[in-house]
């Protein structure tokens, strides 16, 4: 798997992710440049890392969005190339319109870092194929601005479509309010486009892929990816 | 020459801000209120340009950056 | 002095006064100029003289603290204090204080003071992988705390998160006498290669000084704040002095800094942060023995209009002032421009040692340059040790409640509830190197792939400060140290923060003296030099200081990440044992304090030979893998300490009654000094007594793990859960309660 | 019955959110910027009262909670 991490000024989990493909995938990940107009060739998978890209200033991820890169990220999802945007990225690829819908403030505005558990949706996105359905994961969040919200239409659309992945739940994969952090519509914490090509989530997979730190419950969606590209070769 | 550009969540857009703000201000004792939306508000000193290119750069300005078109609007007002 | 500048205010007592110096001071300052100085040149002299800057009630006393020791690389005097850990890696960290600006503006306050520390220790070459930062609030009642706690955490998680740094540990409290004073502390920690140590020592003549990072504004020009408005064209609006900080810039900065020092390009490096341009160029030439010449025309400014004084004077942030090797200057520029940031070259070094400053063709300082930091008032100011208080016996205190509802009233008061809602604001897993997060005894910070890690910890206790300075000072180091010890860390040096009120008066500079005092016995003891440091004065309002607040921050190693030790325990059924010695001391505690309503007493006293034999033990326990959960005995004694290794656990404990002859309540909460629980393994337990007794350890048994409450022979049980639950109560609730 | 309450950074702060929105600009080619500052505007719907006792509670929502008043100023309107 050749994988594309973007460095837009102000990122700053770009150095967990390219550990975490690094280790997962065997292989060192490109990181590109904001201002670069083209990915590397040969690119599987392109990752928006999180971060505060730009201060997070103006709206999280809408400086970024327009930066040069971004073109070539939306040719890439286009024709078919998996994007993965996690956090900042999530915010990004909102912006960018890669994504419907948009990350406000945290319902009780302020930054909030803890595990958080996840509900697997579905298993069937080249995303998760490493996670049965139904499955819980207990993953970090770090954010002010993870509070996802989409018109009503827009809801009905992913709720209808299945496109969304990831819900904050219990540890047993009950979806209530206690356990939604920031206040996500629907307990929202990860969606894929219509074309299962790209997924955008605020959870940090990334910093839960080593047992010696604990816990390795973001392996899964790192595996399932590598996987997907070894069937696929 | 200035430009101000102002803006604010589309109605119906849900505002987390706003409503928690709305709630503060009441839990502080300031009563009459009915709602808070909280918008942003852009002033920007332009160099001297006919005021009607000026207009078109702060539309132009606000439609690619400014504001997120799909859940806020935009009002300009250029002046001086 | 060939250029006089007209509209500069003439140099009047008012003005000197305004400007902090004191009529001999200024005498001093004459003769050394032998003439008057002009208003720039008064404002420089203001700003190195100052207490921020030159230390003067302080210095003499910070010469007994040990700094030095075989994997000690620069101890204080440079930016930052480093230390050797072996595999060519060397860690780079220091505290400062951000104690006024906080209490003025809380979040941009403490926000800036988190960026001007990590300035600090990225200047030296290394990259931050870890902070810390050690607050003290007024009364939670007081009208104004709410804000400041609000405000202040709020701007520590914004700098921190944003710069991308994890925030890892620190310490929260809350006392009447910071009121007035809040104490923000922040403490940066960072990792470099040991020969690739970047310094403030200017060298080579004719080399060029370059400006880096963010423009010059007119932020927290204070002092002088009033003089320069009488000239300042913005009158009705009275300038604000708060500076602001830009995380988003500041990570720039460090990546832009770190790519030009890894290409060879600079030759000396110093961040710009109190008295901005003034220190950092002063004392780039002063270490180097160079003189300095600044040509302001070419400072990148913010704002226009900006008089010289304004430029010398500005603490606008994000900024670095570097000497450059020549030939490296567009490779250096070009990198700056990458990243965005302003780049230009002020000045140059002389071979003169006089610090010039010119700006629109005229010279508007000419000071001799090294006079400016050495010649430097110094004070031996007189100081008066406060009574010692009388010793508390335990046996005639009443206790007013039974243990088991004390324990309840103790876990969810303001000082000994759970940190979570602060802690949680701060992105404490970023860099995916967090081996534990805050919560613990010390954070565990693993170091590049490992297997080696950090233990970080920051500590100290006021109220025995207070109480007796010496042993106060003895107790912050000991209790860092054992903080560090508990998850399995060889202590190695430590930064410490000096908060004190106002050093003219006598009793205030007895509690410095005696501080300081106590702290160098402790380094000495322990082995545990200070390798860096800040002092902030003058935390008083209306004469009413702030608590002594000598804040340390620990540092201390770990071989291999994956055996660091943790509080929880692990498994029912184990046996719980206290090591060290029980007397059962009850003044100062915060038994006395939330319970009795009494803050009297002498402080514990620390025993630093038992200190450290203890903690060696213990810490050989863990290496030995003998121990399964570690936590020390801190605030709140004993009960505190076994309730926290349940709540972090789940499992409860069955405990014995209170030792022999000692009553109950001064057993379970007596404060007593160098004690740890350690849990152990049934199995283990002869092994571990045995080995106890060949070192001569004071060594007991407390009772066992199991079941869901905390059950005390004698005593109601408490379920661990509603322990949990008042636990963690208390900071949320009383932060979104409504006033 | 309406308010607004727009707050904006007192002069001399500095405001990196403008100075990144300005680069921002710059960088989509939106040219003759010479500056931008970000503020905030409150949009609050009130129930009718007169009009001066509107005025004085906005005028306290604004100092206790909707401008920090250290750094920010803030402007009041007050209609319908
Ligand atoms: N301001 C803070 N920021 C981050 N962590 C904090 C802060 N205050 C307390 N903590 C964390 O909460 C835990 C308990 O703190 P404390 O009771 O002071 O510990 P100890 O008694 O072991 O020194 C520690 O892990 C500490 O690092
Ligand atoms: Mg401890």
């Amino acid at each position: 798997m050749k994988s594309a991490v973007l460095v837009f000024p102000g990122i700053n989990r770009e150095r967990d992710m390219a550990r975490a493909l690094r280790l997962m995938s065997g292989r060192e990940p490109a990181m590109v440049w904001h201002a670069e107009t083209a990915l590397p060739a040969g690119t599987d998978l392109v990752v928006i890392p999180g971060g505060f890209s730009y201060g997070d200033y103006l709206r999280c991820g809408a400086i970024a969005a327009r930066a040069p890169i971004m073109s070539a990220v939306c040719a890439f999802a286009q024709q078919g190339g998996l994007v993965l945007a996690v956090c900042n990225g999530f915010q990004i690829a909102c912006e960018a319109g890669l994504l419907p819908g948009v990350l406000m403030r945290n319902a009780q505005l302020r930054f909030i870092c803890r595990d958080v558990y996840l509900r697997i949706d579905r298993s069937d996105t080249p995303f998760t194929r490493g996670y049965n359905a139904g499955q819980v994961i207990r993953v970090p969040v770090a954010h002010g601005e993870g509070n996802y919200i989409a018109d009503g239409e827009t809801i009905a659309r992913l709720e209808g479509e299945g496109r969304v992945v990831f819900r904050y739940s219990s540890p047993d994969g009950i979806v209530e309010p206690n356990w939604n952090h920031n206040g996500a519509m629907n307990a929202i914490a990860g969606i894929i486009n219509e074309r299962g090509n790209v997924l955008g989530m605020m959870p940090h997979p990334e910093n839960h892929v080593e047992a010696l730190m604990g816990c390795t419950d973001g392996r899964g969606l790192f595996a399932g990816l590598v996987d997907h590209f070894k069937i696929a070769a | 020459m200035k430009a101000r550009v102002t803006v604010t969540l589309k109605s119906g857009v849900l505002d987390p801000q706003g409503k928690a703000i709305e709630g503060a201000l009441k839990s502080l004792g300031i009563g009459g209120i009915v709602s808070v939306r909280q918008g942003k508000v852009f002033e920007i000193e332009l160099e001297d340009a006919a005021r009607g290119d000026a207009e078109a750069m702060m539309k132009s300005a606000a439609e690619k950056l400014l504001a997120n078109t799909v859940i806020e609007n935009y009002r300009i007002e250029v002046s001086g | 002095m060939t250029n006089v500048i007209s509209n500069e205010p003439a140099i009047t007592p008012e003005l000197i006064a305004e400007h902090g110096l004191k009529p001999d001071e200024y005498e001093r300052l004459r003769k050394l100029i032998g003439r008057e100085p002009n208003f720039t040149e008064l404002g420089i002299f203001s700003a190195m003289w100052n207490e921020h800057c030159s230390y003067k009630s302080s210095k003499i006393h910070l010469r007994g603290l040990p700094t030095k020791a075989p994997w000690v690389i620069q101890g204080p005097g440079e930016n930052a204090g480093v230390i050797d850990i072996g595999d060519g890696l060397a860690v780079v960290f220091k505290m400062e204080s951000h104690n006024h600006p906080s209490y003025i503006e809380p979040y941009q306050g403490a926000a800036t003071g988190v960026g001007g520390i990590l300035r600090d220790v990225f200047t030296m070459g290394a990259r931050p992988i870890a902070c810390l930062n050690a607050l003290s609030f007024g009364d939670p009642q007081h009208p104004k705390t709410r804000h400041l706690v609000s405000g202040v955490v709020a701007g520590i998680g914004g700098y921190g998160n944003s710069f991308g740094v994890p925030t890892v540990g620190g310490e929260v409290r809350f006392h009447r006498r910071y009121d007035g004073n809040c104490l923000v502390n922040a403490m940066a920690v960072g990792i470099a290669e040991k020969d690739k140590i970047f310094y403030a020592k200017a060298t080579g003549v004719g080399m060029p000084i370059v400006y880096l990072g963010s423009k010059t504004g007119r932020d927290g020009i204070h002092g002088a704040s009033m003089a320069s408005a009488e000239f300042g064209a913005d009158a009705d609006e009275k300038r604000p002095t708060v500076q602001v900080g830009d995380p988003f810039s500041e990570k720039l900065l460090l990546e832009a800094c770190l790519e030009i020092m890894a290409k060879g390009c600079v030759i000396a490096i110093q961040d710009m942060g109190a008295a901005g341009l003034t220190c950092s160029a002063v004392e780039m030439g002063a270490k180097g023995d160079l003189g300095v010449t600044l040509d302001l025309d070419k400072v990148p400014c913010r704002e226009a209009g900006m008089s010289a004084y304004e430029m010398m004077l500005s603490e606008s942030q994000e900024r670095m002032l570097m000497v450059l090797k020549p030939e490296k200057e567009v490779e250096a520029e070009a990198i700056f421009r990458k990243w965005g940031l302003d780049f230009a070259v002020i000045g140059e070094t002389t071979p003169s040692r006089r610090f010039k400053v010119r700006h629109g063709n005229a010279l508007m300082a000419d000071l001799p340059i090294k006079e400016l930091g050495d010649e430097a008032p110094v004070y031996d100011r007189p100081h008066v040790q406060a009574p010692l208080r009388p010793v508390i016996d335990a046996a005639s205190i009443e206790p007013p409640i039974p243990i088991a509802g004390t324990l309840e009233q103790l876990i969810g008061s303001p000082d000994l509830c759970s940190r979570r809602w602060v802690w949680e604001q701060y992105d404490h897993v970023i860099l995916g190197n967090t081996v534990q997060r805050p919560g613990c005894d010390a954070a565990v910070v693993r170091l590049n792939e490992g297997p080696k890690a950090l233990a970080l910890t920051s500590d100290v206790t006021p109220r025995y400060c207070e109480a007796d300075p010496c042993e106060g000072g003895k107790q912050a180091v000991a209790e860092a140290w054992r903080n560090l010890t508990a998850v399995g860390a060889r202590p190695l040096a430590l930064t410490d923060n000096l908060n004190f009120g106002n050093p003219e008066r006598p009793e205030i500079m007895g509690q410095l003296v005696g501080c300081i005092r106590g702290i160098g016995e402790a380094c000495r003891a322990l082995d545990f030099p200070v390798v860096s440091g800040n002092v902030s004065l003058y935390n008083e309002t209306n004469g009413r200081a702030i608590l002594p607040t000598p804040t340390i921050g620990g540092v201390g190693l770990i071989d291999d990440f994956t055996r660091s030790m943790t509080l929880a325990f692990k498994a029912e059924n184990e046996s719980i044992l206290l090591v060290g010695k029980t007397r059962g001391w009850l003044g100062q505690t915060l038994y006395l304090r939330e319970v009795c309503g009494r803050e009297d007493g002498a402080p514990p006293p620390v025993d630093l030979a038992a200190e450290r034999r203890h903690g060696d033990f213990v810490r050989g326990l863990i290496h030995d893998g003998l121990a399964t959960a570690v936590h020390d005995v801190s605030d709140g004694g004993l009960l505190v300490a076994l309730a926290e290794m349940a709540m972090a656990s789940g499992i409860g404990a069955v405990l014995q009654g209170a030792a022999n002859r000692i009553p109950a309540h001064a057993f379970w909460f007596g404060e007593d000094q160098g004690r740890f629980i350690v849990s152990a393994r049934r199995s283990d337990i002869a092994a571990i007594e045995r080995a106890a007794g060949s070192a001569g350890i004071p060594i007991a048994r407390l009772g066992a793990t199991g079941g869901a409450v905390l059950a005390i022979d004698g005593e109601r049980p408490l379920p661990i859960e509603i322990l949990k639950r008042r636990f963690e109560a208390w900071l949320p609730d009383y932060m979104s309660a409504v006033t």
